[in-house]
């Protein structure tokens, strides 16, 4: 039991630390909203910090990290709101490299790790909602190729993106796919959305595809698993801004000739923020720290720690606005930036009432973290 | 005691919900309804069919033209227009300073003004907030001096809601740095195309631009713009706060808001989700509780009895429920709220919304906007104030 | 719409408050308690001032007034947490009155009236929790008498009340009964609740019984929402009394120099239930002026009272106690009572997360007080 | 970065948990299980048999008999005595009043006091709160003079906890009325049979009398207790105090508490209603992440990197999960937790518990005793007051 970072997670953190600070302003990111929320050459800079290749083992050309180490990178990548959708490698590299056969890794991981591919997760589907059972897409096989043919909504990046790992039903059972971008059939749109980075559609019609998976089941619980994690790690990031952010402007902003921090029933708020951003770190750990357990053990973890930083993420964030008063809610303040981007995490990979099922549903006799 | 309403004032709202029905364009209660875009032109046509029929300025005295209703007949009035899906009265003009012209104007200034605002035609903004002075109102620093009959007004306003439109603006100024704060402000009229003002609108979070600010550059105000004495209009901006408005508690679309939320819910496959139902079943006693405790404000105001201060409490509330809403209809559509399709909101959008539920894309914006709620009008730490003030002492 | 009382109604209110005022207090009420939750002597000065008839019709010797003045009457009794069940009372004849025949009501309602007899509702079955639909008590028919058999607890009163309205199965249909105290086959026994009123269980074992209604779930529903309104009425006289107590000490009670009702973040508490009792009592008037809609309507009303009452009971009650600080845990002082009695008083015909299911399940597409 | 225990530690904890089972009074822990009533005799029975092993002092170093364990160890300790039913150890003795004595006693006060409170033999009580001091413990009035070789004590403490069964007691007194109020108090161990001392039990809302109040009439306290100097005891009590203990969080027993919960809600039919599990699913999550944020404050005192200063944290959501658990065992039970029959609340009660489940006798008193601790130990107003001074300065 021990949860102090390696120097190596130190030395991680402070280079991702250093290149949002430098390299990830305010106007920068604004300038990438205003362009469709997704900028090629930011990815690059992230790949070329190694991060793209965080999960991907040194055989392929990658870190080999592990879950503390995405987790120290996610933090820093949600403390500055960063648009690019890191998260989304992580899951694809992490599934790729633990269900993907030899010729499919030999294919792919070296490209992920480059940050020369950017392969994307395309999850959602209408009448889904949260749930990782309902997969309409459908594959199906003739003279040994793979075809997979369906719509998929809110897929990150999807009309800049080099491919898409895909569920789909082959043999009336889901299974994994890897579709290229480029591949006939394939169509995309892209969007922005709320919190300022790209999204779009994917449409495939009898589009060719390789099969990273057949027991599809586990690999897109593992790959929502990764992405539950990752989401609380920036998750965490951007609330300790969010609450920086606030402490600052309340220090500065007087109101009856005082500070507003000055005045006890705010005092009392900030406390309380304080305590979700505690509570939410210390489960953005233990989701991290679950993220190589057994898939059970794992999926129950992520349930819980979704539900406290759901929790705390909508809390700090409605906080950060209220105690901010009227310029809490204008664009040109980056402190809106953050509650829009805590409000989207909420609902990514499942929002709190749906965890809040799924801690309901897996509950045990047994009691706390190690039950 | 009695819940339900007189048969008079049965008859009153029939009348009411008949006339807003057939005069409340379609094109219009279908934006409402589905919190799309609204534009200026289609406020300003609804103010003037409402000033045609006199109901504008609906809570208004007759001696100034006003219908003369009691306050139920407002409230119904207020209810049917909402739940018809009207948009809100722009308030600044009948609800806010018509007020306070007829109470501390002069005739000029109600010959001068009142027409105006009654029939729809002038849109008035609010000159209160400045960048320093929110929850501290009374510090506010915009300066006018007296220069002959003139007021040379300098400084900045900002939270104007809506002024990017106006073309007037009543200003709380400072005519006097002696004593209190509060006793060196005046109540001033301002032509909003005068030279030296300048209006820059304020994109919020939501990306759509509703407040904004106003600068003052040596503008030249006539005194006879002025509204009752120098440095008395802090007396009349209370006087404007303090008038009961049950409307601040927004309950009745509040209402609409609820039935609306139940269609997402039933729509995105949440309805028959206990734990998601179960959140618009607490709302929904929420929304009752509310409305029962404005019907109680207004039997008060009806009768001159028990009469009862709890504006404080219609304002946290209120606000509290219509954060709510909007929240849970933002999480009822879940991950297709997500998108941010900006044409996505004006009526008419032929585009393919991902999903296909158009319905879906204002959501999360309407969840952004509404944290104004709980910040504006007094922000609720301020209302909290006030109400302990008025339990404790 | 109008929610100003009645000369007649403030008239009754300031007579139950002036009895409540001079003859109840807490010493009066601290030595029933040590006596057992219930004084005979105290329901008689009750029933002296008529309030035992309330809901009897004047032909039978009763007030014949309605819900508001139940109302009227149960925050008044609430604000002197009175232990005697007048709520009970008011089921009794509310019942019998609607529901009876002629000859049971000559029989009885006179007797309720005048406090000669004690009647009150034998809900409570092991199993049922706060289901009015699990009756597990039977009655047979044999020459024209009906007998029923079966146990009921947490009975108001049970071994000082002088007869019970039991809800009973009779040809695969619940009934509603009356059962008298000394009839054969009866047993009960009493305990104190939690707060200091007495209950106790009834225990019936082929027990002549009088038929009062054989739609036994209508009229028991009927019973069980008089009960409600009282309650709701009840609570609200308790948190008012509780907020005024609260109140009290906060303005005399100094730390660091000052008065805690100087502080800040405890003003905010405050103002937090002034709001939960203007909300309680607006639902209060709402369940007593819907006691006489038609049943769907009435349940659907009683069940949204009970959630808002059962809400603002639970945090008025917690905070005043937090507020008072060590001395709001104390036996001695009158405000630990209060809280006892909000949070026994949550839990009666059913609690929140109860009335919370009910109102869900009862959710039309309309909205508001008149849908 | 590790969740699990080390081999080392998981080692500590199979013989610490052995040891536990084989020597826990089973009479004992079945009172604890199911929240009967414990006697002085119980409490002091599991003292003297920890203290034999030399565990009762278990934060102790080893120059002081302890057993020199480090922060994890402690945690494993006290968590294997709170999941096999353990009463918690009377902190008065072991916990509080000892560290202060090796602290800042002499000698000779070492080897007077420790030994007594190391075996359990010795109850002691703590002398903090006064009637006007809560919160404003520094305002404290109890006077202390000096006369000769003795002092002489008047006045009053209160919510002194199981003070009745008290044989010595740790107070902070005023010898001092110069200067600001922390500067003129003394901490003072008095032994509670000494003439003029009077306690008086005070009856909390359920019924039972766990705290007294304790009155000093011309105590006569010999000198050579008085710890460390004059007029120094707030330095002291704030040392006692500032101890980082994760321990305030009580997350052990919520665990054990938890797992109560869930077996009541089976008996009570309400574990398989969506509703009320997602009562306790919320729970389940609240406690795992304050066993996170307990796990991480040692694995911060065990490294000595990354210092945790959320002793307030701890405390706040410790206490709040308390009352949550109780309030939910309550509701769980629901009508069958309204009985209030004291007897049923002693081990071995044969009596008739309305409904026949005797386990759900003591739910509401839990429920109403367990109101305190919000408020004591600093209550969380207090706590709030201070971590909002750590992040806003």
């Amino acid at each position: 039991m021990d949860f102090d970072f390696s120097d190596d997670q130190v030395a991680l953190r402070d280079a991702v630390q250093k290149w949002v600070e430098k390299g990830y302003g305010f106007e920068r990111r604004r300038t990438i909203v205003e362009a469709g929320g997704f900028d090629r050459a930011v990815y690059t800079e992230l790949a070329e910090l190694g991060l793209a290749g965080l999960y991907v083992d040194e055989a392929h050309g990658g870190l080999g990290m592990g879950p503390v180490e995405a987790m120290v990178v996610m933090e820093e990548l949600g403390r500055g709101i960063v648009l690019e959708p890191l998260a989304q490698t992580l899951i694809a590299s992490g599934v790729i490299g633990a269900y993907g056969a030899d010729d499919v890794k030999a294919a792919w991981l070296p490209r992920i790790a480059s940050g020369e591919a950017l392969v994307v997760l395309a999850l959602q589907e209408r009448g889904a909602r949260y749930r990782l059972d309902r997969v309409a897409a459908t594959a199906s096989q003739a003279g040994g190729a793979w075809t997979v043919s369906g719509e998929k909504h809110l897929v990150a990046a999807a009309d800049r993106a080099d491919a898409f790992l895909v569920p789909a039903v082959a043999n009336g059972q889901p299974a994994l796919f890897l579709v290229e971008a480029s591949a006939k059939g394939v169509t995309t749109t892209g969007h922005l959305t709320q919190d300022g980075s790209r999204a779009g559609n994917l449409s495939m019609d009898k589009a060719p595809a390789v099969l990273v998976c057949a027991d599809g089941q586990a690999a897109l619980e593992h790959a929502v698993d990764i992405g539950i994690a990752a989401t609380c790690a920036e998750g965490v990031g951007a609330m300790e801004q969010t609450l920086a952010l606030t402490v600052d402007y309340m220090n500065t902003r007087k109101q009856f000739g005082v500070a507003i921090a000055t005045f006890q029933a705010l005092r009392h708020r900030v406390a309380d923020m304080k305590m979700q951003l505690e509570l939410a770190r210390s489960m953005s750990y233990y989701a991290s720290l679950k993220l190589n357990a057994p898939a059970a053990e794992r999926r129950a973890a992520m349930a819980r720690a979704k539900v406290q930083l759901g929790n705390a993420m909508r809390f700090i964030g409605q906080q950060s606005v209220q105690l901010h008063g009227g310029i809490g809610v204008t664009d040109e303040y980056i402190g809106s930036h953050y509650f829009k981007k805590l409000t989207q995490l909420e609902m990514s990979f499942g929002d709190t009432l749906h965890h809040l099922g799924e801690v309901s549903s897996r509950m045990q006799d047994t009691a706390g973290v190690f039950a | 005691m009695d819940l339900a309403f007189t048969p008079e004032e049965q008859a009153f709202r029939d009348e009411i919900r008949a006339w807003v029905r057939a005069n409340l364009p379609a094109e219009i209660s279908h934006k409402v309804h589905n919190a799309l875009r609204l534009t200026r032109d289609d406020m300003q046509r609804w103010a003037k069919i409402l000033g045609k029929k006199g109901w504008l300025g609906y809570g208004w005295p007759k001696q100034f033209g006003g219908p003369g209703w009691n306050a139920v007949q407002k409230h119904l009035f207020e209810e049917e227009c909402a739940l018809a899906g009207a948009p809100r009265i722009v308030p600044f003009g009948p609800v806010m300073v018509a007020p306070v012209i007829m109470a501390f104007g002069n005739k000029e200034q109600h010959e001068r003004f009142l027409p105006g605002i009654a029939s729809g035609e002038v849109w008035w903004s609010q000159g209160y907030s400045e960048p320093g002075s929110g929850s501290d109102l009374a510090s506010l620093k915009t300066r006018a001096e007296r220069k002959g009959d003139k007021y040379i007004v300098n400084g900045q306003k900002t939270w104007t809601t809506l002024g990017q439109y106006g073309d007037w603006m009543f200003n709380l100024v400072r005519t006097s740095t002696e004593g209190k704060p509060q006793t060196g402000i005046s109540f001033l009229l301002l032509d909003m195309k005068s030279k030296g003002v300048s209006v820059r609108p304020i994109k919020l979070l939501d990306g759509e631009c509703e407040v904004n600010e106003v600068f003052f550059d040596n503008v030249e105000v006539p005194a006879e713009n002025l509204i009752g004495e120098e440095n008395k209009g802090w007396t009349y901006a209370k006087h404007l706060l303090s008038h009961e408005r049950t409307n601040i508690a927004d309950v009745n679309r509040a209402k609409r808001e609820l039935e609306r939320l139940k269609r997402i819910a039933k729509t995105e496959g949440v309805w028959d989700d206990v734990r998601f139902r179960d959140q618009i079943a607490l709302l929904e006693v929420d929304v009752v509780a509310l409305e029962m405790l404005v019907l109680r404000v207004l039997s008060a105001e009806k009768s001159g009895k028990n009469s009862l201060d709890i504006a404080g409490l219609l304002k946290i509330r209120g606000s509290e429920i219509q954060q709510r809403y909007s929240e849970l209809m933002m999480l009822a559509a879940g991950p297709y709220s997500l998108p941010f399709i900006e044409e996505a909101m004006e009526a008419g959008w032929q585009g393919d919304f991902p999903g296909g539920v158009t319905a879906n894309a204002p959501l999360a914006s309407t969840y952004f906007n509404m944290r104004k709620t709980t910040i504006y009008g007094g922000s609720n730490e301020v209302q909290r104030n006030i109400v302990a003030q008025t339990v404790l002492g």
